[in-house]
């Protein structure tokens, strides 16, 4: 699985390249969508095919969002990473039925500090996969999905 | 097609920061019409950003990400007037591309 | 995000735990729904909308094939900046007091020779009421930081703000409810949502500075109508007609009580 | 909807609210119009709002324009400077007794069902709206107003909170009656009570208010349970 990522990772060096160069192929860009990953029904399966296995918690990485979410159609999620070379940021939700969210892979530019808004159909642990210098890390919070409004 | 996406690029002390709004239903596949039918999944799945050409950005997405999406991050580098591009694909093969000048 | 990063840094965890004891709880939940709303605020998706609305504002339309551009919203002919924060209003050549939605209908029939009924009954996911909520998010954004300043000088003016002040606390349905059972108090909540007191120029601030916007929980662009219809949902009422007096009346309440404050709007809510 | 009998035949086509005034005034004896209520604009007069309400509302599903006709309680609450002034504390009385005497008992004696029914009941905000069908089960509605179980984090405080309610007050015959009035018609103790009338709208049938009574007063109800250590 690591090879596959690292093959992946080498094309999308390839085609950066290319686009460097003036050759865009967008459709050909984007023919990476990682299927097994986000149809994946287990966590550890989620992780698996992202290559992780057990990824080491760390404190370097870093979830920022509120305990609670006002809604679960709506949960605004900064992930950071402090470790160096950070090639690869994931957020994952537990209970979701499709639990691999989003996953971005940074360059050495990007700033491994990413916002994006996730939908949680209950609460659930929030973990957020980080891959630096090829090895993996991760770190959970849970996230509250209140029920609100008039409920009608 | 989809709707133009907002993009709005910043620079501050040596970094750019970009923020995009996307308009897409972002449908899971797991909701019902009114009728009991399921509403077929319908989602961006990748998402490119380009700060003056160069990649800096390429994000796989699931269904899980909400509707009308809302992405940002930050870049070393880049000065105003810099331009910044982001593509999104849809589960369907639709694309889209905006760009917007750094400020 | 930043700023509300620094915040929310101080409840991180590096892994799940936290099964906090229930008893005190209060303040922690309301304080992570504050951090869960200031996160919001910085990406509205009612931007989006801004943009389509726009777009309906200048396109050609209609059997007459013309813009909404020489709409009169109350400042002239074509002024969008600033109008909604002085609507409702008067006007002179419906001798009626309209909301910005009421008055759009108005504009959409005279100068586009559009038959407003089918934006009328539409429901408000359908696409007729899809334009009027994205021209909503686009005209009340020209509003953005400007006073809230309504003026009962006319007397259809006065006359609409005490039926709307009568309407707000009329009971009614097998549930007793008027507005005033959820939003005659000061300081309580349902659920987790503040309810703000309407009847205080703060309350009715909150309320109307804030709305048309962008509702996270269905992705919807909700227009004020849209808002007071779903109270009236809420509160077990018959359903107010589209741009009806009472819901004109209802705004003009709120609005003249909201006096002074800042327009914020399009919002962005749960 | 059960409007009290006299009134039933009141409607809204005919004269709105300013009919349910008139009817309040044969009942009442001496009353004030609406437009002279102090509080009152003297352009909301009652022709010019009875024709509003007539105009600005339309069936819908279930909600139909009939529930614009106020009953005498609701009548009296919409103006609540009047209702809330010592002038009007025998009306108040009146109404609140005239509430009271609606309230039906448990038929077989028992008070208390099943909490967990009632929980389930207290979640649901659901039932009665336009966008609700006929046989859609009617929720309690509670938790939008009262913090209830210490396990929910999501609730309201236009009510009181109910925590620990039978811990602190026990079973006693007179607790459990004035917990069941408060539920079945919560008119019966405060003429405009903020609260609906769950019994005597029809909201709730009395089983499902039997297991609202157990979520408060039964000991094994999480509402009752020993408070853990703060932290």
């Amino acid at each position: 699985m690591t090879q596959r990522l690292m093959e992946r990772r080498q094309i999308l060096t390839f085609l950066g390249t290319l686009a460097a160069a003036g050759f865009v192929l967008p459709k050909m860009a984007f023919a990476n969508w990682d299927k097994v990953a986000f149809e994946a029904k287990t966590m550890d399966e989620a992780l698996k095919a992202l290559g992780a296995g057990t990824p080491a918690t760390s404190g370097d990485v870093q979830i920022v969002a509120s305990d609670i979410a006002e809604n679960g159609a709506v949960v605004p999620i900064q992930a950071i990473s402090k470790l160096p070379n950070t090639e690869r940021i994931a957020i994952l939700v537990d209970k979701n039925p499709s639990m691999l969210a989003a996953s971005f892979d940074l360059t050495p530019e990007t700033i491994p500090e990413v916002t994006a808004r996730i939908k949680m159909g209950q609460t659930s642990n929030v973990v957020v996969l980080v891959k630096a210098d090829g090895k993996f890390y991760a770190a959970s919070k849970e996230i509250k999905v209140t029920l609100g409004g008039c409920g009608g | 097609m989809g709707s133009p996406m907002k993009i709005r690029a910043s620079v501050k002390d040596g970094v750019t920061e970009i923020k995009v709004l996307m308009g897409h239903e972002m449908e899971t596949g797991q909701r019902k019409d009114a009728n009991g039918a399921v509403i077929p999944a319908w989602f961006i799945n990748e998402v490119t950003a380009k700060l003056d050409g160069k990649t800096v950005m390429q994000a796989q997405w699931g269904p899980s990400i909400s509707k009308n999406p809302y992405l940002a991050f930050k870049v070393k580098g880049g000065k105003a007037g810099d331009k910044v591009s982001v593509t999104w694909v849809d589960n369907k093969g639709d694309t889209r591309t905006d760009e917007a000048a750094a400020t | 995000m930043d700023r509300a990063s620094v915040g929310i840094m101080a409840f991180l965890m590096v892994s799940a735990t936290a099964v906090t004891v229930a008893y005190a709880q209060k303040d922690a939940a309301q304080d992570s729904i504050e951090a869960y709303r200031e996160a919001l605020q910085d990406g509205n998706p009612a931007e989006l909308y801004e943009a389509s609305g726009e777009d309906l504002w200048k396109t050609p339309a209609g059997p007459k094939a013309a813009s909404l551009e020489r709409c009169d919203l109350g400042l002239g002919p074509g002024v969008v900046k600033g109008a909604y924060a002085q609507l409702p209003r008067h006007f002179a050549d419906t001798d009626r007091v309209q909301d910005l939605e009421s008055r759009l209908l108005t504009c959409m029939q005279t100068l586009q020779g559009k038959d407003p009924k089918p934006y009328i009954e539409a429901s408000f996911t359908a696409p007729p009421k899809e334009e009027m909520n994205a021209l909503a998010a686009y005209i009340s954004g020209q509003s953005k930081d400007a006073p809230i300043a309504v003026t009962l000088a006319h007397p259809k003016e006065q006359a609409m703000y005490d039926l709307g002040k009568r309407m707000f606390n009329y009971q009614g349905g097998p549930y007793d409810f008027a507005c005033a059972t959820c939003h005659g108090q000061e300081g309580t909540r349902i659920r987790l949502q503040d309810l703000p007191y309407i009847p205080s120029a703060k309350g009715a601030a909150a309320g109307w500075s804030s709305w048309p916007a962008y509702r996270v929980s269905a992705g919807q662009m909700w227009s004020m109508q849209w808002r007071l219809n779903d109270c009236f949902r809420q509160q077990r009422f018959p359903e107010p007609v589209y741009t009806s007096d009472a819901t004109i009346a209802l705004s003009m309440y709120m609005a003249a009580t909201a006096n002074g404050a800042t327009m914020k709007t399009p919002g962005i809510k749960r | 909807m059960k409007h009290f009998a006299l009134l039933a035949a009141a409607l809204l086509a005919l004269a709105g609210p300013a009919q349910s005034q008139t009817v309040l005034s044969q009942t009442a004896g001496s009353q004030t119009a609406p437009s002279q209520m102090a509080g009152w604009g003297p352009g909301a007069d009652d022709a010019a709002f009875s024709r509003m309400l007539a105009s600005s509302f339309k069936d819908k599903g279930v909600a139909k324009i009939d529930r614009l006709t106020q009953d005498e309680t609701q009548a009296f609450c919409s103006n609540p400077v009047l209702a809330a002034s010592p002038a009007a504390a025998a009306q108040r009385q009146r109404i609140e007794a005239a509430n009271m005497a609606t309230v039906k008992w448990p038929s077989d004696g028992q008070w208390l069902g099943d909490w967990k029914q009632g929980e389930a009941l207290a979640q649901s905000g659901r039932g009665n709206t336009w966008s609700d069908k006929a046989d859609t089960p009617n929720g309690g509605n509670c938790y939008n107003c009262h913090q209830i179980s210490p396990t929910e984090i999501s609730y309201g405080t236009i009510g009181p909170s109910l925590t620990q309610y039978g811990a602190l007050r026990g079973q006693g015959e007179e607790t459990l009656k004035a917990a069941w009035a408060k539920i079945v018609n919560a008119k019966a103790s405060n003429a405009c009570s903020n609260m609906p009338r769950a019994g005597h709208m029809g909201i709730l049938g009395e089983t499902q208010i039997k297991h609202l009574m157990a979520l408060l007063f039964d000991p094994k109800s999480p509402v009752n349970a020993q408070p853990g250590p703060t932290k």
